[in-house]
Parts: C-alpha cells; structure tokens; sequence
C-alpha cells in the first residue's frame, strides 16, 4: 500500500524536521547565564519535560540567552531555536515574535507566508501532531513569563503548564 | 509460544476495534497496562440493558428495578468467584481501583494515630501512594517504602526490616503496572501478620493477567479496575474480608448505602451496600459481567500463559536493538505482560510517535509511576503491553516501528 | 397540553427501551425521577466509542488515546455550556450526585470548625444529608433544617432566621424528588451572601427538568446525575466557581490528579483533573455528550412545558380518585414532574405491584428521604415521575391500575 | 388481548389471595402482651415497614401471641397468619412451621403437597413475585429470633433484615 506509507512518511517527516533533529543532536546556547536579568522555567506536566531559560537584557534588548533543561526533541529544540532567534530583539519584537510562533502552533488559519520566521518555520508541522503541540510551546510559555516580567507586568499563569519566574 | 490453548484469530474477531486503521495502517494495540479494549459481548451487554432492562436498583418494585438488580447482584457473586471471594458481600463496586484504595485510606485510615507506619514500595501506581499521602498528612503517619532490587523487584531483606509493631497497613502492587514484577505476596502476609498488620493489594494489573485468589493469598483488601479487564470504564472492585469491611465506618454518604436516617444520624445498610452511596454505575456494571465470562471461558491461566508468551518473544526481540534498555526482572516467569524500555537517547516520547504514526499504540511517559521513575533514573519510559487478543506479528511491528525511529534519530539500526 | 412543540412519537421512536412489554403489557415507563431511559443515540455513542476509539485518557500520545481525550474533554465543554458555567475547567465528572455531594463534604468540610452551621431543608434526598451528618461527626459542626410549609415548599421566614454568622454552607435541592417542589434559591443566595455561606445546590432533580443556570443563579457550587437526564450510569457532575474549586484541597490521590509526585508529598493538577482521580468513566462521560445534544435540540423549556403539562393532567386526573392523596405544592406552576401520593390505605408498595402488573413502573417507599416521610407523616408514598417520553395515555393507564388497585382493597372506585 | 389479561390476572390473584387481604383488613391477634416471654421486632430497610412480636410460652409451648407494627398487605397479613397458627404448638413444632413458610417463599423446589400449612398456603402465591418475599418472611425472621431465644440460642442475625431480641 505505498499511498498509505507515503502519506504517514509525510507526516513524520512534518514533524522530525531535518531542522529540528540537528537542533536537537546540537542544541545552540545550552546553558544558564549567571548574569541574567531574568530566569524562569517551566514544566510539561503530561510528561514531566522541563525547560529552564536565562535571559540577559540590555537597553530593552535581549543580548544573551541560554537554556536548560531536558525532554523530548521537540521540546529541546524549540528551546534552542528559540535562543538563536531572540538573540538581539528588542523586548517588543520578541514578544511579537513568539506570539507568531505560539500562533503557528495553534492556529489553523495562521499563514506561514504572512510572516518570515525563518529555522522557526520548522516547527510549523508540530501542529499537525495534537499531542506535541505541548512540547513546541514549553519553552515559548518560560519566554512570555520572562518578558512579561522584563515589561513589568504581572506574569500570567497557565494552567497546564506551570512555568515560573526563578530569579530576576 | 503457548498460543496453542488460544485461538486467537476467532478471539480477534470478537474486538471491534481490532479491525480499524490508525494513520492508514491496521491498528496494533499494545497499550493494555492503561486499559484493555471490549469484546463485542460487553459492548453488546451494554445495549441490550440500556433497550431492555435500564432502572435503578434495590428500591424499585416494578419489573424493570427487579431485573436490573437481579443482573446487578448477578454480576457481584460472579466476581466473587472470579476472585475467590468467600462471599459476594465482599465484593464492592467502585468507579476504578483508584476509588478503591481511597475508600480504603479514609476508611481504614480514621483509626490512624501519628507515628503509625504504612508500608508501600518504590514501584507503586500514584494510585497506591497518593491517597495515603494525604492520609498521612491527615492522621500523622509515616510512609515506609519497600526498595527494590537491580533486577526490579522487591528487596526482601529490606522489606523484612520495615515491620514493626508501629505498621498498621502495607499496600502493594500485586503487579507492577511499568516492570511487570510480581509482588512476593506470601513473604509480604507473613510479615504482616507478625506485627497485625493489614494487607492491602493493588492487583489493577493482577486481576486482569493472572489467576487471582484472594483466599489463597491470605490479604485482608484487594483492587482492580474492570476497564483493564475487558470490561467497561467506570467500574471498580474492593474486595475485602467480610469482618474487616464490617468494621469500617462508611466512605460516601447518601442513598443506598443508610438504613434509618434521621434527621441528626443514620444508621448503615448492611454490606456491601454500605459502601455503595447513590445511583451505582448499574449499566457498567452489568456488562463487566460479560468481561468476567469471557476471561473465564478463555481461562486465567491461559491467559497468563499466552502473557508469558508474548512477553518472553517481546524481550527477545527487542533486546536484539543495539541501545535498547528494558526494565524489570530480566526473564518473564516473575513479570506480566509488560515490557517498558528506552532506547537508546531517544525520548520515550518520540518512540511513542513515531510508533503510533505506523498503527503502533504505545505509552510513553511516567506511567503514574514518578518515584519509580527515579529510581529508574529515568524522565519516562515508552511501554509495550499486551493481552489476549495480541500475536507476535504486532511485536514485529512494534520492532520495525522502532528500527524506523532508530534511523530517523540517526542511530544505526 | 402543550406538547404541541414535542413530537412525542418520534422522541418514543428514539428510546428502543419503549417498545417492550412487562408482564404482557406496554412498559409504561413512570419513575423518571429514579432514572431515565436512554435514546438510541447515547446507546449508539457507547457502541461507538467502545467499537472506534477507546483508549485511556490525557496520558496517552497515540492516536486512540488522543481522540478519546479530545471527545471526553468535549464532553466537559457541553457540559459546561449546558448549565452555564464560566468555563469547561468547572466542571468535574464524579460517578452521581452522591458523589459530588459528597466530595464538597470532605474538601469543603475540612475547614470546618466545631459549631459552624450547615443549613439543609425538611425534604432533602438522603445524598444531600448524610454527607453533611458525616461531615458534623467529623467536625462537630451543627446541622440546621429549613422547615416546610403546608403546600410543602421551603418556609422563608423560618429559613431566614436560620442564617448566621457561623453558618458555612447551606445546600438544598432545587427540585425535590418527592415534592416536585422548586426551592427559592435567590433568597437562599441573598440570605447566604450576607452571612458569607457557601450554597450548594443540589440538581439532580432540577438540570434533567428546567433550564438551569447557574450563572443566573449565583449559587456557588452544584451536582447533578447524566443517568437521570437521559445519560448512562455511573456519570456525575460536579460544578464548582472556578476560584472556589481551585481553593479546595483534593478529594481522592492517584493517576491523573497530580503534577509532581514524589515519595512523601505530591503537588496537585491543574483544574479540573486535581479532582478527577484515576481513570475516570471515559465512555460514559462521551456518551453523555449525546444525552445533553438531545437535551439542547429539544430545548430545556420545551421540556420543562412538557412536563408541566403531564403534571397538570396527572394531578387532574388523580384527584378525582377518591381517597387519593398527593404531596407537594397544590398546582405544577412550583413543582417539576413528579407526584407522589397515597391512596387510602393501601400500602404504597401494593400500590407499585399492582402498577407494575399492568406494565406501569413506579416507585414506592420513602424514596431516599425518611426524614420527610416523617414530616408528611407516612410510612412511605408512592411516586410517579415524567420525562419528555410520556404522555397522557400513560398518564390514563396509571389511573386504570390505580383503579384495579382499589377494587382489590375493597374500596369504592 | 385476553390471554395477556388472563395471565396478568392470575398473577395478581396468586398474590392477593382472599385470605391475605380478609388478615389485612382484619389483624388477628394485634396488640402486644405485657407478660410476654419474649419479644422481638424486625424491619425491613428497603421499605421501613416492621413487625414486633409478643410471645408467651408455658411448657416449651406458645401459649400467646401477639403482634405489632405497620407495613404492606403481605407483611401484614403474614405476620396475623403466624399468630393464629402458632398458639398452641410446642416450641419445635413452630420452628419446623417456620422452616417449611421459609422455604414456601424462597425455594422453587417446594412442594405445597408435602406439608399442610392450613391458610399460611395463601402465601405461597408471593414467592411468584421476588421483590415481595422479604414481605411475606419478615414476621417469621423475626420470629426464629424469638424462638432461637427461647431455646437457648445465639439469635442468628440478619444481613437484609435487621431484626433484634426486645425483652426477655
Ligand atoms: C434530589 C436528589 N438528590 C440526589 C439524588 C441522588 O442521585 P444519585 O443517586 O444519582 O447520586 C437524587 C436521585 O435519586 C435526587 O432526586
Ligand atoms: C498498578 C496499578 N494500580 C492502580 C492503577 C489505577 O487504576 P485506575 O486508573 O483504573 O484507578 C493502575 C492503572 O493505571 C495500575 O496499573
Ligand atoms: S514529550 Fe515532554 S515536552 Fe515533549
Ligand atoms: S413493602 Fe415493606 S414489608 Fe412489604
């Protein structure tokens, strides 16, 4: 039945990236800053996976940053994704920008083309496996709790994946 | 394989489910530890009582309140055997083994005094470690736990040097639900007794797997769980010895379960309607009865036997993967139909997707089972696990699913 | 009648249960209030469900356990829509009323203090009493009871002066299963906000019959059964204010409800699984969404004024038996579908047996509420019951057996 | 449809005899006995209906009885039954008497043919309809309490129908 073994490839080959499984083998910026203006972390109840993020800001800007944890490779190599695209945004474009990435996540009608998101885009076929969509927002949910608190803001909970602010 | 005794093509037949496709291919099952899948006896027990007989029970004077509870009660005595129980009235229906191990903490807990011991095990179902978490905060008392061996099973020794005359209750696993590991009950009864201790088992994974006796093995309260059973989710069983579930204080208060009530205090229904409070889970409950003979037509032991087979070819084959580690006692006579493994770095949650994405039906995770999981020092494992209805071609498809994950994480396979 | 919004044909053609014979006569199905029967559609949903996708729930990462987390969850959505809630996280699935009733008892109960107050009423079911007598044995808090009128409604100047500044929960029905009486919650919840008590409500009677909201309510917490709005067994609700669940400690430890476990303490889920210990009644849980599409495509109201209209016609009719006497509120406008009468004095019991050999289902007894058969002053009523299936004709055939009966006991009919 | 009719009436009549009702309406022997041997009461949980009984014996004999309470047509007339044919037999012979009602309603292998049981015979349409045995038994449990009493007996106790020695 090649159709059916084609179109379950597809899926997988969707999900595992050729993008995700390098970030994965060679995570970017594993690590903490002893020096962050902020950390937090957060956790994946479902399958007790964690992500830890540090993040140094200078002038409303995110210069460093470096992430901890461990879990699945969705889960890991968003965090390292996300540690290479955010080095350098203001707080607002990072702020915008993980909006876009949560979006591609859970949002059916989310255009890719709308927005450039470079390596980012690999994760767009996590959406198509329900059960991972979790393991794609871990480390997006720790970055929000962060930037919230870097914007003063008071940091918003979530229910199914508790994250908290550790030090800043 | 000792499949001989089983015929397990007619037994397909009799699943449903067995015949749909998952992501295009024929679904292969094989996560029975979590919960079982329904012959066509129980789902077709289900529609037969809810067109024919459906109303409530006990109370009624019409037809149909005196069929449903004729089949109600039918369904008691019939697990009773099914256990070995000395009388139905030790048969108590719950909503899943997890009721029953808390009715049995709140209940038998109440006479707890601080500095009571309660003896558990490294390996327990947060099932059988929570509710006595809370009760130990409740009353005061400590929790001891039982260790475990390199081989994953109960440290005897250890075990033997946690009874003293403060052990109040010791609440096992019958059978671990992630290294399959068959408790040594008889040791743990004899200790127990030494110190009048009660003997609590969690035989959720047992009951369905293996012959069970409640009366040969000397404890004094049993759980299972119908839904891992054949049977339908909803329903669970607290069996225990009539004198001891006497004894108890009720659990839940409400209809059913009273004799006088007044206004300030009531007194309780006889057993087991005293632990029954409200509308039971009648419908379910009925049909478990068609679980209970189908498990008896095959016959337990069989069943054991068929486990056994396909565990022993499970384990063969998997340890043939260069990275694969399998937990649990190494050989299959001590363990049940349970394989849980990692493989490799691969995250147990990875294999468990890229399985499914060819039919496969793995778990992957914890398994309810956290601190076992750091003993294990282990996030999470994925698990295999089988019942009747399974045959080695689907430990076949469960090795090609994993030699696939193996290449895609760039692992030569 | 009214009915003229209800196509009671086509609905009977929907219930299979309908078209059996007891004793050699149509069933004429009249004790709703016990149980409803079920349609083919909430028949067909557990055949599907059992047959298509079952597997267990939230921890599970392939495609069975997937569908069925996604159709359980819808469940608690539909649910939570149904009765008004804020969000689906207030709702939390329990085997019946009893339970849920019974869960507030612990969690809410814990925080009791000796001589806090719980104010109950003259007629509650035995579920909505023994909890709380349980609770005040527990506690040493009081039980405080709000008295009926003659008409068998709540009397208001006598609640009211009940309500004081140790008064902490105050939980009735809102239907009650004998009288058919409509409790007067908003004075309840303006008597209870002054005071800063908890209301609880108790649906199980109420969220079958009417529209219920309870938003526009502004109770606090509520409990109902799926078996009796035409749902399966063993399927209960429980809502809650999401803050005021949130604030509780949990009821039962296992699987499900927790976030972190660890050997000597664990840390709790998030809303609502912190309550929904182990593997809950999936099946029946999905099933139930079928039962409330049913429900929602009728209409509350349509049934709520079909039921009106049988009442009004069975109270007619019943009061031209002489000797008859019926319970409750005099006319249907306060009171849901259910009379509940004596005749005589002929036991209730025969009463039910010779109904019942005419093929017309009632109960008979104290129906779960002592307390109020001895302030009614009987032994024990017989009760009839409607729901969206029956009609004047059954209505008609309870009269006629009503009839028999009293030519048997030699009384002039 | 006259055969179902027929069919429906005799069940009915097999439960209502004439006799049953003519006891209902009209109790023999209500009351109790101030100087009673020994008395007892029972009831049953699933309707609350309950009977008391007042026993005087002289010789090893029921010489008196008496009986109380308040409950269905059956349990009634039951217990009226009871006490007309009890006075005057020897404490065996009750309990044999009983044994042989117990079985009537409970066991579908009795055959009225063997034993003369006068008008206790009208019960015998009861076993026909299971949920109104605990009706028809309920006099006698509580009588075998009494009787196990009076013979020096552990009174046996009842898991269904709670029964219990008042005096003696
Ligand atoms: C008013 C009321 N409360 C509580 C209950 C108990 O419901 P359940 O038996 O489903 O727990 C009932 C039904 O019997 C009822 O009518
Ligand atoms: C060993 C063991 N105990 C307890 C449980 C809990 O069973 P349930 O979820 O049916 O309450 C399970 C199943 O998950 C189990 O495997
Ligand atoms: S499985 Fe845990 S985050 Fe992916
Ligand atoms: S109905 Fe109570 S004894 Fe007959």
């Amino acid at each position: 039945m090649p159709n059916r073994e084609a179109r379950n490839a597809v899926d997988l080959d969707d999900l595992y990236r050729d993008v995700i499984l390098d970030h994965y083998r060679q995570p970017r910026n594993r690590g903490a800053l002893e020096s962050a203006s902020i950390a937090a972390e957060g956790f994946n109840p479902s399958c007790g996976d964690e992500i830890q993020l540090s993040i140094l800001l200078e002038d409303e800007t995110v210069s460093a940053l470096r992430f901890g944890g461990s879990g699945c490779s969705i889960s890991q190599s968003s965090a390292s994704m996300l540690t290479e695209a955010l080095a350098g945004r203001s707080l607002a474009d990072a702020r915008e920008l993980s909006g876009h990435v949560q979006d591609m996540l859970t949002d059916d009608g989310f255009d890719l083309d709308q927005v450039d998101l470079g390596d980012l885009e690999a994760l767009s076929g996590v959406a198509r496996f329900p059960v991972r969509i979790k393991c794609g927002l871990l480390a997006w949910k720790v970055l929000d709790q962060a930037l919230a608190r870097a914007a003063g803001e008071e940091p918003r909970e979530y229910d199914d994946i508790p994250t908290r602010i550790t030090s800043n | 394989m000792t499949t001989a005794a089983l015929d397990i093509a007619a037994i397909r037949a009799d699943f449903p489910i067995l015949s749909r496709e998952v992501r295009g291919r024929p679904l292969v099952y094989l996560d029975n530890a979590a919960t079982t899948q329904k012959p066509r006896q129980v789902i077709e027990a289900l529609t037969h009582y809810y067109s024919n007989t459906n109303a409530n029970i006990h109370r009624g004077l019409h037809t149909l309140a005196e069929e449903a509870t004729a089949a109600y009660e039918a369904t008691r005595s019939k697990t009773a055997e099914f256990i070995g129980a000395a009388h139905p009235q030790e048969i108590v229906f719950t909503r899943n083994t997890t009721e029953s191990l808390n009715l049995l903490a709140y209940t038998l807990g109440a006479r707890l005094r601080p500095d009571d011991e309660i003896i558990l095990s490294a390996l327990e179902h947060h099932s059988n470690l929570v509710p006595w978490q809370l009760l130990a905060q409740r009353s005061g008392a400590k929790l001891r736990f039982i260790e475990l061996t390199e081989d994953g099973e109960f440290d005897l020794d250890q075990a033997r040097s946690l009874f003293n005359p403060r052990t109040r209750i010791v609440s096992v696993a019958h059978m671990s639900n992630v290294l399959g590991a068959i408790a040594p009950v008889a040791d743990l009864v004899e200790f127990a007794r030494a110190v009048d201790a009660t003997v609590i088992l969690d035989a959720a994974q047992s009951a369905p797997h293996m012959p069970v006796d409640v009366g040969a093995l000397g404890v004094d309260f049993a759980a299972f769980s119908a839904h891992k059973m054949l049977g339908p989710t909803g329903v669970g069983v607290l069996w225990g010895k009539r004198e001891l579930l006497a004894d108890l204080d009720p659990f839940l208060g409400g209809g059913e379960m009273i004799s006088v009530v007044n206004r300030e205090e009531s007194t309780w229904a006889a057993l087991p309607h005293k632990f029954e409070a409200g509308t039971p889970n009648i419908a379910d409950v009925i049909a478990f009865s068609a679980a209970l003979d189908y498990l008896s037509a095959v016959g337990m032991q069989t069943v054991r036997d068929h486990d056994y087979a396909l565990t022993a070819y499970a384990m063969e084959r998997l340890s043939t993967i260069e990275g694969m580690e399998i937990y649990g006692p190494p050989g299959p006579e001590r363990r049940g139909a349970v394989v849980a493994f990692n493989y490799a770095d691969i995250h147990a949650h990875d294999i468990a997707t890229i399985l499914d994405s060819g039919g496969v039906a793995v778990r992957a995770g914890h398994h309810c089972a956290q601190p076992l999981m750091r003993v294990l020092q282990v996030p999470a494992t994925a698990r295999a696990s089988f019942y009747l209805y399974n045959r080695e071609s689907e430990i076949d498809a469960l090795v090609d699913g994993l030699r696939e994950a193996g290449s895609r994480f760039g692992l030569s396979v």
